[in-house]
């Protein structure tokens, strides 16, 4: 505990900030809990439990189109949201167009493509460790649409190959949608590099940002990302809602996804128009409180400050894998120079899944399995891995509880 | 007048009334009176929809003063068109396009400019200032 | 008042219950609350509110593919929602699918449509009085697929002009998606003539129940209805979630709405197998706090007992309509024999926005504009209506208000 | 044995347990020491995919009796797998079939049958009882 202690220089009150967060102070199976499976979904303070509600206890009420009071409030706190999170990443407003999640707005993106630009014998690429959710929607479109899913492969250090992306970029090539940072090797991805490489060759990037929006500062401007999309509840917010980000002219020649209410200018039977973006493509009653939840999420985050919790991620990070690296029979999947977020590794020849259950008998919730990455564990030849992620109320002490927990698991698996 | 003095004015004109239904009394009266917008100019290239009620809005100069004749279809929205229309009608360009237009906030009707009330109100706020950069834009080119 | 009380027979404790609704202890513009616009959205019992709360402090965690304690338990919750849910609407579990809301139900067997059923020539069956979310995801479909949009008509009275739906079907029809209960006229649709009406045909009936959930017992199964779709927060619960019910072997056919985690059972960069229903519609992290608060929601509404609640609120309505007839300038937009939730009207030439204004100065919520029916507005020949919406927590206290706000706004409006 | 008394014992078995520790230690001790199941029968037709780990299960009649043999790729799993077969294996179609399997929520394992788990073990369980059923309905016809 000294060395543990002794480490935590950038953010001494952590402890503080642990205690905004209800569910942390909770034992489980008879230990306190150590919770590091934050990749999956991270826990929600109090000001966002709060933020919601607010909103069923004092103005809820469906937006736009409302006279009356409450309907008034409830689309301000809605459209205010909007504001937040543009301004999390750097965006416009009007740019930023609420959806259920990441996958959501993938998917919304692989339709309007499918629909108005992908053809015959056209590319997409993705990259060897993308989340399902960042596959399947255009093996969906592609196949639909006799398109071609070319994918650039992962090194053994658990990076992408730039070099054969470099090669793999052509004129048939009409979008390459990968992750910022992967949800199972906790790689950051060259973004900027892709973008730029990318753009020379004419062809638009969407970036799968779920696992960075809650470790890395964004500024899409800056990037000149074309798409972005990212998931409230993976950024201390609720379950429900996302973004899609999208340049202002993409968002204009993107077709609509979904039909419905709000996204429509005037219907007849004949022909309907439709709302400028992002209405455009927020069809139907919105996910209101989730967006206001989502809006006192960034705010939050926003006050603590996104390099700070970079840093002391960054410094925890560290740690985490310098401890586990002292586990004899660990092998980590995943060792890229540059790394956020998850952290994920084998024990001998044990299955993930038993040094999980031992880990929970121990209070300490971690993710095994495919973590939706199934072509990323074919490539390296596992049936999962064990994996810790962090989020910014984690602790050197919960790395301690962590390792001192495989271990015992390595004890008694034998 | 100035356009500041029109807001003083219909400030002032507001602090007499005891009690909401008086204020909208005054609201739908000025929404009545109203002279109507030519009706050549109530066309679509005018019309500025809100989702709950229409506001027509048509500008032309008149010697050096930009002049605004309005509609709606909704009496209330009308009536603030009118006072609108009071402040910002017959004003050079430039004093229209610098204009801090306090005066709906002060008589306590802030809610029907907000960009959720969809009346169209807002927006016409916002052409007005359009048409008003616009013909200052010309009227340097021209001089 | 005397006529009031005496009038609520069938639910004397109707004030204990509006005590469970925080939101409705409030005032507006100096008056105490009347919410009549649950037709936009209804309010939430603080049983659903905490329910949500209980999550978030509790047991917030991702589901399915997790070993650790709180994975466990929300994956539990969440799929206890998906059996209240089901039971709600006399359905099996497997045949719920959780969406966004009802907009999402009826684009994702829209999309499913296009992509396996619909072809060149084809015709799909909506009404004249549907929401647009009933309408433009059909025209998005047939658009793509050149198949035709046909409109049943709607008479006078607000009803279905049945004999020529009759005259309509026909084996090019490959699908009837209807409004169970217009949001704007209050009309209740004979669905079980449709049903059966387009199964005798062999045509596949989709029903718009979004208006009906809070308001009708709903048993699918008697029913014998192929899809139905509604929206959680008309019926009590939370924003962001709703259901697609699916008829099992159409859950089969349908191919995959969106793609991504959760919804696969093996994804290889070749081929990807999916997950059985619900699972294979339910791509990304689901809405898993607004689905336990849904489940929350319908266990309360059970609890109260639908037939009780559809009693009381026939009751209010029938004394509504009758209490807004007295006023003389008052012309019903809709007066269907059979109604239920809207009441829709005008008042002399005025603007409906003009009476909304007015209404709720005096604290009294209404919707007035199109509905989102815009189609239903250019049939009625009017650019919109006021419309009152009742819930089953409002009193003949609140008409009283109503009649007594709308008499004061005609009289300003002179 | 019956059923119930291979239940009955394995509760007794695990009553002596102090801590999680001793009662995972022996579940992984059984996982270790299951008898693999015959190679040939680790096909994909035997294979019950969970979420997380394998289970192979592979059911054959001797005598009138069922016999099942098993196979997980998770140590725990397997171990619970082991317990499973030895309540259920060696017993009469009919048994299995009404059988009334208490002994997984008796020693305190019973989020490891929780249709959530994904680990295959509810899975086989319900596979178990389909052979049994299908067994009897064919020692019936040939009755
Ligand atoms: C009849 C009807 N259908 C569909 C919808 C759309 O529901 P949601 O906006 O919750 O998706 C509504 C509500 O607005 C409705 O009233
Ligand atoms: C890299 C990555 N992409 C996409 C997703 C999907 O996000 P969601 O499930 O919130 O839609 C996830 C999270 O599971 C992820 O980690």
């Amino acid at each position: 505990m000294e060395t543990a202690t002794a480490k935590n220089t950038i953010w001494p009150d952590v402890e503080l900030i642990r205690n905004e967060f209800p569910i942390l102070q909770q034992t489980v199976n008879g230990n306190p809990l150590v919770y590091l499976d934050n990749g999956a979904t991270t826990q929600k303070p109090v000001q966002v439990i709060r933020a919601m509600q607010e909103y069923y206890t004092g103005y809820n009420s469906n937006v736009h189109r409302g006279v009356h009071t409450l309907s008034q409030k409830a689309t301000s706190a809605y459209e205010a949201a909007r504001h937040q999170v543009a301004a999390y990443i750097g965006a416009h407003h009007h740019e930023v167009v609420f959806t259920k999640g990441t996958t959501d707005a993938i998917n919304l993106v692989a339709a309007g493509f499918r629909r108005a630009f992908l053809h015959e014998g056209d590319e997409v690429i993705i990259s060897g460790m993308e989340h399902h959710s960042n596959i399947v929607p255009w093996q969906l479109a592609c196949e639909e649409k006799k398109a071609h899913l070319k994918v650039i492969p992962v090194t053994d250090q658990g990076e992408l190959d730039m070099d054969t992306f470099a090669a793999m970029l052509n004129p048939r090539v009409k979008i390459v949608s990968v992750a910022w940072v992967s949800n199972t090797l906790g790689t950051i991805n060259p973004v900027k590099d892709i973008i730029a490489m990318a753009h020379a060759k004419g062809i638009p990037v969407l970036l799968d940002a779920a696992q960075a929006a809650a470790h890395t500062p964004i500024k899409v401007h800056e990037l000149d990302v074309d798409f972005l999309a990212l998931s409230a509840h993976k950024v201390y917010g609720p379950t429900g809602i996302g973004i899609l980000y999208g340049k202002e002219s993409w968002l204009q020649q993107l077709p609509p996804y979904q039909g419905g209410g709000d996204m429509i200018k005037h219907v007849t039977f004949e022909k309907t128009t439709y709302a400028e973006p992002p209405l455009k493509f927020e069809a139907g009653t919105p996910a209101i409180c989730e967006a206001i939840g989502f809006g006192a999420a960034v705010a939050y985050v926003t006050q603590l400050g996104i390099h700070k919790i970079q840093a002391y991620e960054h410094q925890l990070t560290e740690y985490a894998v310098a401890q586990l690296k002292t586990i004899p029979e660990l092998r980590l999947i995943g060792e890229s120079r540059h790394r956020a977020g998850a952290i994920s590794f084998l024990i001998g020849q044990h299955h993930p899944s038993d040094v999980g259950v031992l880990l929970d008998q121990q209070g300490i919730a971690v993710r095994t399995g495919h973590h939706c990455t199934q072509p990323l564990m074919d490539r390296f030849e596992c049936p999962g891995t064990v994996r810790a992620s962090l989020a910014l109320y984690n602790t050197t002490a919960d790395i301690d509880r962590l390792v001192a927990g495989v271990q015992k698991a390595v004890t008694l698996l034998g | 007048m100035t356009i500041k003095e029109q807001q003083d004015n219909i400030i002032a004109d507001f602090e007499v009334f005891g009690d909401w239904m008086e204020k909208y009394e005054y609201i739908i009266q000025l929404g009545k009176d109203l002279p109507l917008i030519d009706p050549t100019y109530k066309t679509d290239d005018n019309l500025i929809r809100g989702c709950q009620s229409k506001v027509w809005l048509h500008a032309e100069m008149q010697g050096d003063k930009l002049v605004f004749t309005a509609d709606s279809d909704a009496v209330i929205t009308k009536g603030l068109v009118a006072l609108m229309i009071q402040v910002l009608s017959h004003q050079a360009p430039k004093d229209i396009a610098n204009a801090d237009i306090y005066f709906i906030d002060a008589i306590g009707l802030t809610s029907h400019l907000s960009p959720t009330r969809s009346n169209g109100l807002l927006s016409m706020l916002k052409q007005i200032k359009l048409y008003a950069i616009g013909y200052q834009a010309k009227s340097v080119q021209q001089n």
